[in-house]
């Protein structure tokens, strides 16, 4: 348990951005809940590469026989992050759009496709 | 070209959705033949790939390797990122090329250029590009990016009507749960590789064993593609998506949706084909009947064009899962009558391509003659558009599976195989069919039937061509069921079914 | 592949021919003909004997929407449709619950 | 804004975009690389548009988007340039000439000229996400705002 | 009521969640993963590169940097769509 305490911290952030989604009304705070989502995936990927006393698998001046850690995990996570940033700026594009046709951002009130 | 023909397949529509822009300004006319050459270039690249595997078998393509078809010796690591395609990638891929056929030149006319008819094409062409390595990846994280790729290019094309209130709408609520679907996807991935430290499917497949990390994993892999296929109680963004963009692009929408559903048969039938148990095979066979009954019933009461062929849309993919769902609850004992429902469930993936296609075209002329999709104001276009009327009135009577069109030969094969199982899945998989039929019913002699009313504008050849290649495909594949179900469907419905061995060794060998 | 099975469907319970159902189709419009052809010949197109009959007076622009067909049907329908479209209210915190609840069933039925 | 944003701003432009171009040139030997290094840059421009005003930039949309269609299509085509052996093979790396040299094993200094395609990519990638966020940021200025209800 | 079985299914889930990071290996111990292990041994031979990580990020797994960089490319080509003056 005590172990791994960062996967539970992520797993936390994940639950809290699932949580976010479910009960804040707000648009922009949605967006800010996958954005917690995001985060703790992110965090949970880059930590588990993590090699206990490791050093950065970069060669430059590196220091002899330290281990290195898992050079995988990061470069997923570069990936997932940037995407994360393209998802984010597509919402809020779309959060902007709704609010300049119906003036709110209340998710209650951007109900016009139902049924 | 014969050996890479998996990756350009994939990679001539990316650096084509990057040139795109570049290409416009040159020249708009320049930018049309581009969009469609490229379009028409995937086409044969699937096509192509399609035949080396139906021939030949499974064929990987090992990127930035020594080799293109280099398979590791047994007991070796995958290192690099490879393209696995096999009888189902290969199906899949063809469908993509196909709808991609149809959709791109119907495009050319329907999109006015003052509204940004070259984002819409640079989309587009980054949309298929997606699907098609969605199909062909043989790596987890590189489906996920691909599963992103598509989200995005959809979601960007969903909000095109921008100066519409409803399309921001659809489109915020679509994107939402998209990227919650490819968040959980990824978590699952990041299990995976956290247990076994390794990121290729079929590797990943020989290496699991069952434990509670791998189940966790499952699960997390079972909610996000569930979300992304638009199963019912998750496919409330479906209708808004399909009915708020515009009807060219749905076409790409609706392949994007089922190469989701590929890519959840790819999870359960060759990664945890091994592991898995019936339950998860129940649970797609009650969700499949959920989603069938529920779309058909939602699409009783609509009064917009559209979001009624949405909802017929997301019926059928009811069909499709309870077909494999059938076969995934007795994968332990491989039943013949199991064997027989899956080739339904994968024949009526190409069946509700092109249907669906086929209603969202004749939707799309319908709107661009008369410029509105409500159904309390449209009325009496079959005078105007006998062709139409016609296309319509074929689609739908497909889509409800009405003999001989190729809707019933698909359905058939789902009611069989599904009846040995248990009747009540077949008898409520009939009764959506009956709901879907009077709702299409309605729709018609709503919307084509009556007093004439004039149309002014004629519809272009654009227009009608796509339409005419899925009504004679829809005749075809409905008239010859059994070649084509020889031909493309036995093979795909195979690699599902038992060709698990054949994929894990034709990448780990041995 | 023999010829004949090129066409017919072998669904393991039996055959499917599309062919001899397109015949049997066919002799059945036949015989429907038949009965059509010895109808009233009293039918004038054109008339107002091809107006819809409402209620007995006469309206002009005889159209029928598509939100008006099937009344009754829907009618029917009704106690089930608002339980639906209750279901689809638009919300989006509603979908993400949804999305929750799926997560809790299928963490549920797989990992107990 | 007030002239102290704008005065640091005119300082920090330069060293902004130096950094990020220092960042995706030694993105094969120390830590970043392309997207790192164009996030690097388009904070130079992000600072721009919060202290000059979007304004000052729209020209300048036209010569971002293209410039993010031409990284992109560098990138695609440098994946294409192994197609001869398989699609993304470096087929750079240690052929000498252009980033040719080969490295010695383990730890060294470092040579900027190594590594293949690889900083070619890491330009190609940067001038793209520089390109791409910086026109996000623009158009979120340009047309995000509420005047243009 | 309702409200109450989202919150049971909430907490189930994160309850399931926490499950999985708890089973999983301890923290700073990952798995014994041949591919990093080559990827760390074979950066500089192969790529010619001193960083790992940008080997693998354009060369052993390019192919997800394309990806990538594509869905970058959307997002914005999707922002310039939605936040466009169209003349309706």
């Amino acid at each position: 348990m005590i172990g791994n305490l960062p996967f539970v911290v992520c797993m936390i952030l994940v639950a809290l951005g699932l949580w976010t989604l479910v009960a804040k009304r707000n648009l922009i705070k949605l967006v800010i809940g996958v954005g917690l989502i995001q985060n703790g995936v992110n965090l949970f990927l880059v930590a588990l590469g993590y090699v206990r006393g490791g050093i950065p698998p970069i060669y430059t001046l590196a220091p002899a026989g330290a281990p290195m850690v898992l050079p995988t995990p990061q470069a997923l996570t570069l990936t997932s992050i940037v995407i994360g940033v393209a998802t984010t700026a597509l919402m809020l594009a779309f959060a902007v759009v709704i609010y300049r046709h119906k003036g709110t951002l209340d998710a209650r009130k951007v109900r016009e496709l139902r049924g | 070209m014969g050996t890479h023909a998996p990756i350009l397949a994939i990679a001539v529509p990316l650096l084509g959705g990057f040139a795109t822009p570049l290409v416009a300004r040159i020249s708009r006319v320049l930018r049309d033949f581009w969009v469609f050459a490229i379009a028409l270039f995937v086409a044969v690249c699937v096509g192509f790939v399609a035949a080396q595997v139906f021939a030949h078998g499974v064929t990987v393509y090992v990127l930035g390797g020594r080799t293109p078809q280099e398979t590791l010796a047994p007991g070796a690591f995958p290192i690099r990122i490879m393209l696995t395609v096999d009888g189902m990638s290969a199906f899949m891929g063809l469908i993509a090329g196909l709808l991609a056929l149809v959709a791109f030149p119907f495009a050319l006319r329907f999109i006015p250029e003052e509204e940004g008819k070259t984002l819409s094409f640079t989309l587009s062409l980054l949309l298929l590009a997606g699907i098609v390595g969605l199909a062909y990846t043989g790596d987890l994280f590189n489906f996920f990016v691909f599963l992103e790729v598509t989200s995005i290019a959809a979601c960007g094309l969903i909000g095109f009507r921008t100066w519409t209130s409803r399309a921001p709408e659809a489109a915020f609520k679509t994107m939402l749960l998209y990227a919650l679907s490819g968040l959980f996807f990824l978590m699952a991935v990041a299990f995976l590789y956290g247990e076994y430290g390794a990121l290729n499917l079929a590797f990943l497949s020989r290496q699991l064993r069952g434990s509670a990390l791998d189940r966790v994993a499952l699960a997390l892999f079972l909610s996000g593609l569930l979300l992304k296929v638009a199963a019912a109680p998750l496919h409330f963004w479906a209708p808004d998506a399909y009915g708020e963009a515009p009807a060219a692009k749905t076409l790409l929408l609706v392949v994007n949706t089922q190469v989701s559903l590929y890519g959840l048969w790819r999870i359960l039938f060759t990664l945890y084909g091994g592991v898995l148990d019936a339950g998860v095979g129940w649970l797609v066979v009650a969700m499949g009947l959920l989603t069938m009954v529920v779309a058909a019933v939602m699409a009783v009461g609509q009064q917009d064009l559209g979001r009624l062929v949405a909802y017929g849309a997301v019926s059928q993919i009811g069909y499709m899962m309870l077909g494999v769902g059938v076969g995934l609850v007795t994968l332990a004992g491989r039943p013949d009558y199991a064997l027989v429902a899956l080739k339904g469930g994968v024949f009526h993936m190409l069946n509700d391509a092109l249907t669906v296609g086929l209603l969202f075209l004749c939707v799309g002329a319908v709107e661009w003659v008369r410029g509105t999709r409500d159904l309390g104001e449209l009325g009496g276009l079959g005078h105007g558009l006998p062709e139409v009327a016609l296309f319509f009135l074929l689609a739908s009577l497909a889509l409800a599976g009405i003999p001989p069109l190729n809707g019933f030969a698909s359905k058939i094969l789902i009611y069989h195989g599904s009846f040995q199982l248990s009747p009540i899945l077949t008898a409520v998989a009939v009764l959506a069919s009956i709901l879907l039929l009077a709702v299409f019913a309605r729709a018609f002699q709503g919307v084509f039937l009556g007093p004439r009313v004039e149309v002014k504008p004629e519809l272009p050849w654009s227009f009608l061509i796509p339409m005419i290649v899925s009504a004679v495909g829809i005749v075809v594949l409905g008239l010859v069921p059994g070649f084509f179900l020889e031909q493309v469907v036995t093979p795909a419905a195979e690699a599902l079914w038992r060709g698990r061995h054949l994929y894990l060794a034709a990448v780990l060998g041995g | 592949m023999r010829p004949e099975e090129s066409i017919q469907l072998i669904t393991g319970q039996g055959y499917w021919t599309p062919l001899l159902w397109m015949a049997a189709a066919l002799g059945t419009l036949l015989l429907a003909f038949l009965f059509w052809s010895r109808g009233r010949r009293g039918y004038k197109r054109g008339t107002e004997q091809d107006l819809p009959f409402v209620s007995g007076e006469k309206v002009e622009n005889p159209r029928l929407a598509a939100t008006h067909l099937y009344w009754g049907f829907a009618e029917a329908l009704r106690p089930v449709l608002r339980r639906l479209g209750a279901w689809h209210s638009g919300v989006v915190n509603d979908y993400a619950a949804w999305f929750v609840v799926i997560l809790a069933v299928i963490f549920l039925l797989i990992m107990v | 804004m007030t002239v102290v944003v704008r005065t640091i701003t005119r300082v920090l432009f330069p060293i902004a975009l130096a950094f990020g171009a220092y960042v995706i040139m030694h993105g094969h030997l120390t830590p970043g690389g392309g997207f790192q290094g164009g996030a690097v840059a388009a904070s130079a421009l992000a600072m721009v548009v919060v202290a000059f005003g979007a304004g000052s930039l729209a020209k300048r949309k036209g010569l971002l988007s293209g410039l993010e269609s031409l990284g992109g299509v560098a990138f695609a085509a440098l994946g294409f340039l192994g197609l001869g052996v398989t699609f993304f093979a470096n087929v750079l790396a240690g052929a000498g000439g252009l980033f040719g040299n080969p490295v010695p094993y383990g730890p060294n200094p470092g040579d900027l000229n190594t590594a293949g395609t690889l900083p070619l990519m890491n330009w190609a990638v940067g001038f793209k996400v520089l390109a791409g966020l910086g026109a996000a940021v623009l158009l979120f200025a340009l047309f995000g705002g509420e005047h243009d209800r | 009521m309702r409200g109450w079985l989202g919150v049971a299914a909430f907490l189930v889930a994160a309850g399931f969640l926490l499950f999985g990071a708890v089973a999983l290996r301890p923290f700073g111990e990952p798995v014994w993963a041949e591919m990093d292990e080559h990827f760390n041994r074979f950066s500089q031979p192969e790529v010619a590169a001193n960083n790992a990580v940008t080997a693998v990020v354009f060369d052993y797994r390019g192919f997800d940097t394309l990806g990538e960089a594509t869905v970058l490319f959307a997002a914005v080509t999707g922002v310039a769509l939605i936040l466009r003056k169209v003349g309706k």
